[in-house]
């Protein structure tokens, strides 16, 4: 089963990779880009088809690994 | 020989490479990158470091400073252009040379000496050189990885054991004509038998049309 | 006194004595804004209100010392014109927190140290102490922390030449990770932090100021962790490089061609302290403008402005006809900067905040007027029984013994940490990390500048006192064994919960050995750090001193000693006094269980002629190495792996081979040498022989790089 | 307007990254997760509110500058 995981980094929590990215664009003419954000998703392939079980165990993998608690929230789609 | 040193905002080598190229008798020059003349250079080096913080993608942002037009005009009429680790990635990013880079294998920084082997004489990095001679020179990359998947990329140094994954062990490639390379380890690190090595002085001097044969 | 105001400084974690001295300051209630200055002015982190009375027992002058402990960090003067500044810091609690983003900023509030004084930063250590690496949460927070130094230097691009790594079970809810700066500038360069002048105007240069780590210093610095960890969390900093390489560049710029009187980082208590500081030092008023200030988020409320740690900034003192220019090299370095403040007469910080004064108190009842305290102090009553229960280690077999020490990765190969650290950048790093000392080369000159760092907390946990002067010989012995003549010490204090005697008690016979140590060697103490409330869950770290200590060598040895230089037929030497059948705090005591026992006391009558000694061979020997964890044996089998070379030590005997007794070091000497000290044994073209066992150099060598690898499991 | 740029590397360009995650998770006990690939996800925020135009422009901010077209490929998804 194909999982994707959409990692965002909260947003009281400085992003100074999209603030460069913002400035890079501005210099190039895209002036009314107001804000850049980063984000990852992490596509997973899963061997397994129990729905209910991929998502408990994805959840854990993102609280455990994927994710970093102190910075980040997560959001897990099946399929 | 008038050589310009580019600066970009995060570069961090760029007073290391000057300094041992003014050793080696060139007369050197800081370049900002917001520079719009490199008229009067006859070599122009992008030397390692982190321009822009290395957001998004390592030369990325780099590749549209205003003295990269300049840089690509001396590449194109056969001037030496010479880019070390970033100063590579940004040559990639700017299409003057093949590839591109991806992070190391193991996804963690190499700060250490790698031996290479020269692949490839024909360009004036190499010029000084023999084929199959080993120099060792110290890496200094947490994006070394060379991916080029056209496979037509001209090596001109191979790692003898692959510290990264870079595509066919490069560790530097040329352009099809040969005057732009780009280098992964840094020759100016490998300057002074103090520092553990000066393999990296046959190379830098390549650059200057000087070589001193190992 | 109402109900609401008490809870608000209570949250700031102010006590209500405290309070009421800042309502005894300003003859009235504070305004929200001022109570928020003095919360975080007041810390115990900013403040150093439980340390301060104790600190003043350090010796700090020297003729050499151009400014000592105080400022942002101590400078030295190295000769001809140049010098030396240096700064140690420590950042734990963030790190626990979020390791890669703690570790990193605090490596950039390092540098921050560093370049304020007109210094280019040249190199930086790391010392870091988590619980055993067999925890997955360990494994967690010191990858993140690696990674962190590794992000931020490498990326700032200031080279990390060494460091110290120390794994106990003491470190488990509270890792420690400790970042020193060494920077170099001429002598027309240094800036001090000073307001300048009635007129000067302040300028505030980089990063746009958030509501990032809010209560940093006050709460996460200065309060236990277990309290901190849950809702007074301030949201976590996040370190941007980038922004910082290019502060430091504009700043260096400024200071080349002498464009500002005085300068401040912003780092705990950010803009609070970047006033008040420079202003009372200055002894001079200022007005800031909070509306001035550049920002990343809208909306902030005025105490938010004055406390946020927001990195990445500085504050310029400019007189007025330079602000043009000032702007511009700002401009030029594509940082932003903004306007926010008017020096003027009088003792007053005015901050106003859209027209009207949220703000006035006077500049030094911030800085110089935090309470402070004699804490009550008590020798731990445990500690007679620790020293009566000394067990001495065991032996059988010293070969088993010695692999065993190899493979412990407080011993073991560093090469994992430090190679993703660039430690070679601006090619000065003569000896890098994976010796004694560093050795950094001062390029125009024939000068060398040596660092080592050294701390040991079991060492210090049995007796504070001769721990920590310990520390402060061996460092030495490691810069001597670079060429280097020791010059000064900075000291980052890590300790537990300073409301306890006993911790106090710690901390007041650190300080003293300390002392002792460089009185004997008549060396300053130009700077450190304290931090407190290393504790969780009312578990004290073991009282943690980390000396970082600066010589000069000069000039530098043309052909420094290097452990990869001993090859066959060469001679062991040992120089020192020799060894006692004492193992109290010593490696070996570790691997076969507790600390236990009194260490054996320095001896200082021999530490500073053997230091000048040592400084001298430096230049004439191929191979120097201090002797200290894991004793003799570790430090031979260290000097066979790095050489490939094999050596026959003649005694078998673990006091010599084991003992961690101070001021020994090995020598390597070409046959036939006559030296001051006790020849044990030779290098070969063969294994490593101690007594009738024998190690292959591969056995050793697999052993002890892998020790570190296999303790993370990669 | 939200504009929400996906940028995935290549399948036949290697992904050390989601190599090193899908082995950490193996490590942790995740052996049903066959593989792993990460991408990039960057959110814009843009004054303009003409879809068309705003399509046009992120387009070419990709082809210029977020995306590299020798490792990546991109989705342009609007708000
Ligand atoms: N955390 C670290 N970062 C960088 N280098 C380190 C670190 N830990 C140890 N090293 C390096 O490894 C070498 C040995 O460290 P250590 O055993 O503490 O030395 P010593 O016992 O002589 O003080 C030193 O050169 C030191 O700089
Ligand atoms: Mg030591």
């Amino acid at each position: 089963m194909k999982v994707t995981v959409v990692i965002n980094r909260r947003p009281e929590i400085a992003d100074p990779e999209g603030t460069t990215v913002r400035r890079a664009l501005h210099e190039l003419g895209f002036t009314e880009v107001a804000e850049v954000r980063m984000d990852r998703v992490i596509h997973l392939d899963v061997d397994d088809d129990d729905q209910d079980r991929v998502r408990d165990r994805v959840d854990v993998m993102c609280s455990r690994l994927l994710a970093n608690p102190v910075l980040e929230d997560y959001l897990v789609v099946l399929g | 020989m008038r050589v310009a040193v580019v600066v970009f905002p995060g570069s961090n080598c760029e007073r290391d490479v000057a300094d041992v190229l003014h050793d080696l008798g060139a007369e050197t020059h800081l370049v900002w990158h917001r520079e719009t003349d490199l008229t009067g250079f006859d070599g122009v080096v992008l030397p390692g470091g982190f321009a822009h913080g290395d957001a998004l993608r390592t030369g990325a942002i780099a590749r549209f400073s205003p003295v990269m037009a300049e840089v690509a005009r001396l590449a194109a009429v056969g001037a030496p252009v010479l880019g070390i680790c970033n100063g590579f990635q940004i040559l990639c990013e700017a299409g003057l040379l093949p590839g591109a880079f991806i992070a190391n294998r193991d996804l963690a920084f190499i700060c250490r000496f790698v031996e290479v082997e020269v692949a490839d004489t024909g360009t004036f990095l190499t010029a000084g050189t023999r084929l199959g001679s080993v120099l060792r020179i110290p890496l200094n990359s947490y994006e070394g990885n060379w991916v080029d998947p056209t496979g037509q990329g001209r090596i001109v140094l191979r790692y003898v054991d692959d510290p990264n994954g870079s595509q066919a062990g490069a560790a530097a490639v040329a352009s099809a004509e040969g005057n732009v390379v780009g280098v992964m380890p840094h020759p100016e690190r490998a300057s002074d038998p103090l520092l553990g090595s000066d393999d990296g002085l046959v190379l830098l001097s390549g650059f200057l049309g000087a070589p001193v044969p190992v | 006194m109402t109900a609401v105001t008490e809870s608000v400084h209570r949250r700031l974690g102010m006590t209500d004595d405290e309070y009421e001295m800042v309502v005894d300051v300003l003859g009235r209630e504070p305004r929200p804004a001022e109570l928020a200055m003095y919360s975080v002015m007041w810390s115990e982190h900013c403040s150093y209100k439980s340390s301060r009375a104790y600190l003043s027992r350090f010796p700090t002058s020297a003729p050499w010392v151009v400014v000592g402990p105080g400022e942002n960090a101590g400078v030295v003067d190295i000769g001809d014109g140049w010098l030396a500044a240096i700064r140690i810091e420590s950042h734990n609690h963030p790190s626990f927190v979020e390791p890669y983003q703690g570790a990193a900023t605090g490596v950039g509030g390092i540098l921050r140290d560093v370049f304020t004084m007109g210094a280019r930063p040249v190199a930086l250590w790391d010392q870091i102490r988590f619980g055993p690496l067999d925890r997955p949460h360990n494994r967690y927070l010191f990858k993140g922390v690696v990674a962190g130094i590794a992000g931020y230097g490498n990326a700032v691009g200031v080279p990390t030449v060494g460091g110290e790594i120390e794994f106990d079970v003491c470190y488990e809810g509270n890792p420690l990770v400790n970042v020193l700066c060494l920077g170099v500038m001429h002598r027309d360069e240094l800036v001090l932090g000073t307001a300048g002048e009635p007129g000067s105007i302040a300028v505030l240069l980089g990063k746009a100021t958030g509501r990032d780590g809010i209560g940093g210093a006050s709460v996460l610095a200065s309060a236990s962790f277990d309290e901190a960890a849950t809702e007074k969390r301030p949201s976590v900093q996040v370190g941007d490089p980038f922004e910082e390489k290019k502060l430091i560049e504009a700043c260096l710029e400024l200071y080349r061609r002498h464009l500002v009187v005085g300068v401040q980082d912003l780092g705990a208590a950010g803009l609070t302290c970047a006033v008040s500081e420079p202003a009372a030092r200055a002894g001079v008023g200022i007005t800031l403008d909070l509306g001035e200030v550049h920002v990343r988020e809208g909306g902030m409320t005025p105490p938010e402005l004055l406390m946020s740690e927001s990195q990445e900034r500085m504050m310029a003192y400019v007189r007025p006809e330079m602000l043009e220019e000032v702007l511009t090299v700002a401009e030029h370095w594509e940082i932003e900067s903004s306007v926010v403040g008017v020096v003027g007469e009088g003792d007053m910080v005015t901050v106003r905040h859209d027209g009207e004064v949220v703000a006035e108190v006077p500049a030094d009842s911030l800085s110089g007027g935090a309470p402070l305290y004699h804490r009550p102090v008590a020798r731990p009553d445990w500690l007679d029984e620790l020293w009566e229960s000394y067990v001495p280690p065991t032996v059988a077999s010293p070969a088993e013994t010695l692999l065993a020490l190899l493979s412990d990765p407080s011993i073991g190969s560093s090469a994992w940490i430090h190679e993703q650290y660039d430690h070679m950048l601006f090619l000065n790093t003569v000896v890098g990390p994976g010796g004694d000392g560093a050795l950094i080369r001062v390029r125009g000159t024939n000068k060398g500048l040596a660092v080592s760092t050294d701390g040991n907390g079991r060492l210090c946990l049995l007796d504070p006192r001769r721990g920590a002067a310990r520390l402060v010989f061996e460092a030495a012995l490691n810069v001597a064994v670079a060429g280097a003549r020791p010059l000064a010490v900075v000291d980052n204090l890590n300790f537990g919960n300073p409301e306890k005697p006993e911790v106090m008690w710690q901390l007041v016979e650190t300080v003293e050995g300390i002392s002792e140590a460089c009185e004997a060697m008549g060396i300053p103490v130009v700077g450190g750090n304290v931090s407190f409330y290393n504790e969780t869950n009312d578990r004290d770290v073991n009282p943690t001193p980390v000396v970082g200590l600066l010589g000069l060598a000069d000039p530098m040895p043309i052909d420094p000693p290097r452990l990869q230089r001993a090859r066959p037929g060469m001679e062991i030497w040992v120089i020192g006094p020799d060894p006692t059948p004492n193992f109290a705090g010593s490696s070996l005591q570790r691997l076969q269980g507790a600390p236990t026992g009194r260490p054996t006391a320095p001896r200082p009558d021999v530490a500073t002629p053997m230091i000048e000694d040592v400084a001298r061979l430096a230049h004439v020997t191929p191979v120097l190495h201090d002797v200290s964890d894991g004793g003799l044996a570790v430090a031979v089998a260290e000097i066979c792996i790095a050489s490939g070379t094999g050596a026959v030590v003649e005694t078998d005997d673990p006091v010599w081979l084991f003992g961690e007794d101070p001021h020994r070091v090995v020598v390597i000497a070409e046959s036939g040498s006559a030296l001051p000290g006790r020849r044990i044994g030779r290098m070969w073209a063969g294994d490593l022989v101690i007594g009738d066992e024998t190690l292959s150099l591969e056995t050793i060598a697999t052993t002890w790089h892998r020790a570190l690898p296999d303790a993370l499991g990669v």
